[in-house]
């Protein structure tokens, strides 16, 4: 399979057709509204699930193996918005705190584009570690920590409380359901998830249709803030994928991953967080402008992923890891 | 019945300042609030809601008129440059002013 | 099989019992209520599953096959509205935005209705051409524009633009939803359906049970309303679904459907939309009342179909098909 | 700190008319709103909200004065013959004219 | 246009008391009246509300000034020993006197 | 399998690992939130499930058979609020009316904890009469009349109006949905079942896992109301599903059940409502104190059944029907 059929087995994949048709709806104005209470169900479900795959995963395996994935994953994650914030305050011109926040979206992770990836690897039958969900869990905070020190104004501004900050991002509802649902796997093992796979597992793939129905929905709605954003962020969404992708694939390839190890480890790396990160900013920088990161993660960066960035580091990491 | 004036402070606001505007109601002494999520529509166009956390939410907070005017000055302080904001005050009354 | 054993298999099936249930507690005055969020997503899910399957056999079938029936659809969809307008406001003495309004629920169509017919042909193993759910996603406006169009005002009221009544028409929430689905199955064809089975096949039947109880409920609690609609306009609401059933049937089977498709043909005829219709006939003609059309599409022809008309339109089909 | 009198129109009315309310607003000179649902019990006996669109909706405008006078006449002219509503006004004081 | 007084009592309560409040105004005399889930943060802490019947619910009447007063009167002998509940009260002006 | 298997067995069951999950995430003052809406459309379904599967049992079962259990149902549920009353007033000094408010609470089930039992019945391999559904529920709405009519103050309120509650009582949402399902089932039998059994069975284990996860958020939540129950209701809340779990396992092997069907009557006795019952006492006995009554059934007893209740009614049930 080459760059062009990647590309295409991922253009007609159900999920992301329906994500196409959540934003289309949404620019062409349609009524179509999905309820706040559907967006959180979702979420639960589908944290829960890769986390209990995950966990069962993990029961089989040697945890011992996982270590230097996971410190890698970590000192990447950490790593990104350092430089992402070089590049966005030196080259690129943006504000110390925009910057800052900006460069914490990109280093923080997106579970969703790594569950958008598992299923297009799943959908051409190429295997990976279902482990790999610890590296999920462990990459949504350092960065958020990385980027608020570097945004945090000399004279504080009195309602950030940095402590209360470092405590949700460690413990956030994402963090928290993955982690959890990971133990959970680990500990009902296969005979557990036997149980719970008419629930968890076989409906799995139609849900993240609905999801990204909803995700197109809400990322089409903020597509005319594409003006307020500038080209220059245009660019740096759109590059930032390319190159933490390629970035990601390589050290996966590195440290022993298979194609689909390094795959999933180059999407974490590409992915920008929009959920987690604009929470944990908005509190802890509430002087960057949300427009920017939001805009940012969620209308450039998650469709160009969806469509593009997934095949792009999947072809990566098949030429490398063969 | 005898009844005791009061402000009733209304703020509609951005969702994701919704830990910084409880710290400060509470810091600036009110003895409860209420807080419901809404659908705004505000200068620029209708802002959908399919996400709570990127929605609007209004908080309606019943205090004494001392405590009005401090969570008034911190909301012009700290909140007005900083969030999507709008706040307006109005005069209410209650039976049992020792719970304000 | 005969029209009683018609009749039976349709009055056991868990659909039809599910909204008796919920009628029943409606009536009761239970205190049992469904979340609006819940009915959302069962509208999402059941219009996309739906729509996706159709593509599906769409994208196996000549879709040359699909022109006449379509054309057939919107001249009826377009034709009902103007022959109930003459009867409700000649013989039967509503006036002219009522009957204009009413003929424009009963020319527009009722997705569940569809939904619930589908269901009982495959109880009762008849097939039928996986393609005419594009029936349905066609028929749903043009009555809407008829019966607006019958019902303008001479003085425009000021609130009301055509223009953007017509677009909302053509792109609410569930022809969007239908044709989008519709569009993503075609593209992803039986190779996507798989990887979505579980979630959009497997589960559907039961869901249509949860809907139903919810449908049953809403309609329940709007029975109180049948004492403002009158007997004329409950005859009307009674009478139509026949009428038009038979009329739909025969067209079906005229132009070449099987027993299953020309059903479906028929069942859509006699159905009455409560969703879309009433949206768009309170914005557009707000001087009709909405006691009258709602209730009667959704306390009397609704339910009636759910339990009669269905069999009844099955049983005419094979009666001209055989 | 120095408070500025607005009107406070609150429109409680059919979930159906949303549209036709939002445009009304709109012309007549409203900033901002925000409209949210509400179970409602009104003449007849409380109205079930399962479906979103067959219940009714609160809508809270803060406008000043002259645009409040617009918005009820525009509201007892086109709205009170042909939906289920309901509408009063109170007085607000807010800190920033310029937003209203 | 014409304005006419009437008071808004505005009561924010437990969830459970729902039955015992919409009976209450009933028996007071208010025509109508709106409901609304909210999120309350009270004297002890933030008051989850992940499900309904454990939350607390916001209802606002519109009333003529002689029912207001006996629905406070109401509320301060039933209500203020047993329930969760603050009440309080504004001015607020109408078209249509009839409908209250 | 001895006790200490059992309750291994039932510690490692995912169900029971997600309502940890949830309650220690309450418990640590994560943001986590279940939506309101999720939380009902989850009990319908759940209560529709157990229903249905009930009511296809009793459809190919002699209904005679369930009449002595149905009547030893009921009697012991308002049994149950005389003894706890009793003891609750004279041995551990509660006023009347919270003797009274939380007898009923113990006497009245929790649905939740029946379908936890029978789950871990499943998964454990024991089968169990599918009836039994019949005997939950039945055994709601006795112990809360009797409550009612023990804690009736001497002056009545005004407020109260014992018709309405107790006709809620009996037409509450559970017991209508409960009962309306089996009905269903029964019409419907082997056939309607096997068309929605990709909604009402394949999933239902993990559908169960999401429940219980947003229960240990609630329950953890009121953790803090520990403090204002006192050490004497604990201990009445600990030690009552140990006695009438013992009780009803008694009495269900002494009526001729099987193990898995003493075992489910047996945690029935054992569980305490905390739905059903505490919106009809906050109605009827408004001056007895929700804090108690609920932080009793819903902090201390629920999860104590979930966790040792329901393995150790089981190791009775086996000891005594062996
Ligand atoms: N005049 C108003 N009355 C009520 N709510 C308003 C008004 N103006 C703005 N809002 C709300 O306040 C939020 C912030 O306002 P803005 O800063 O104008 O975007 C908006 O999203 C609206 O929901
Ligand atoms: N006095 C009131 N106070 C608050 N809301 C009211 C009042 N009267 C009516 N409403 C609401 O306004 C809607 C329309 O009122 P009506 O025209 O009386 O049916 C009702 O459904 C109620 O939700
Ligand atoms: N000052 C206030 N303004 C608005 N709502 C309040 C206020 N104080 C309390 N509440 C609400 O009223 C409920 C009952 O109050 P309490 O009796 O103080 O627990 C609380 O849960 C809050 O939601
Ligand atoms: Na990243
Ligand atoms: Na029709
Ligand atoms: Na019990």
């Amino acid at each position: 399979m080459d760059w062009i059929e990647a590309l295409q087995a991922n253009a007609t994949s159900p999920a992301v057709l329906f994500f196409a048709l959540g934003f289309a709806a949404a620019v062409l104005r349609s009524d179509l509204k999905i309820p706040d209470a559907l967006y959180v169900t979702l979420t639960i479900y589908l944290l829960c699930a890769i986390g209990l795959k995950g966990g069962v995963a993990l029961s089989s395996a040697p945890f011992a193996r996982l270590w230097l994935p996971l410190l890698a994953a970590i000192a990447l994650g950490a790593a990104i918005p350092l430089w992402s914030y070089a590049l966005l305050r030196r080259a690129l011109g943006f504000s110390q705190v925009d910057a800052a926040a900006i460069g914490a979206h990109y280093g923080s992770v997106s579970a969703f584009t790594f569950v958008a990836a598992s299923n297009y690897l799943q959908s051409i039958d190429v295997p990976f570690p279902g482990e790999s969900v610890a590296l999920l869990a462990v990459m949504e905070s350092p960065a958020i920590l990385v980027g608020i020190w570097l945004g945090r104004p000399g004279a504080d501004a009195g309602r950030t409380r940095v402590g209360e900050i470092v405590r949700e991002a460690l413990l956030g509802r994402s963090v928290l359901l993955l982690l959890g649902s990971l133990l959970i796997g680990v500990l009902a093992g296969k005979r557990g998830m036997a149980q719970v796979e008419g629930f968890f597992v076989v409906p799995f793939q139609g849900v993240l249709c609905l999801f990204l129905l909803e995700l197109g929905l809400v990322a089409g709605r903020r597509c005319g803030d594409l003006r307020h954003v500038g080209p220059r962020l245009l660019l740096f969404g759109l590059a930032a994928p390319l190159a933490h992708g390629a970035l990601g694939a390589w050290i996966g390839t590195s440290i022993g991953f298979d194609v689909g190890g390094a795959t999933l480890f180059g999407v974490l790396a590409a992915s920008a967080s929009y959920i987690a990160a604009p929470a944990a900013i908005r509190q802890a920088l509430p002087d960057a402008s949300p427009t920017l990161y939001l805009t940012a993660a969620l209308v450039v960066t998650f469709p160009f992923n969806l469509a593009v960035g997934i095949p792009y580091v999947y072809a990566l990491a098949r030429a490398w890891g063969a | 019945m005898q009844r005791h004036p009061m402000r009733r402070v209304t703020i509609v606001i951005e969702a994701l300042a919704r830990e910084a505007l409880c710290r400060l109601l509470t810091e600036a002494g009110a003895q409860g609030f209420t807080i419901f999520p809404v659908e705004s529509h505000g200068a620029h166009a209708a802002q959908p809601s399919d996400i709570a956390e990127f929605g609007t939410l209004q908080c309606e907070a019943v205090v004494r008129p001392a405590a009005a005017e401090e969570l008034l000055q911190s909301l012009f302080r700290d909140f007005f440059p900083r969030y999507a904001v709008i706040v307006y005050e109005s005069e209410v009354w209650v039976l049992r002013p020792e719970k304000f």
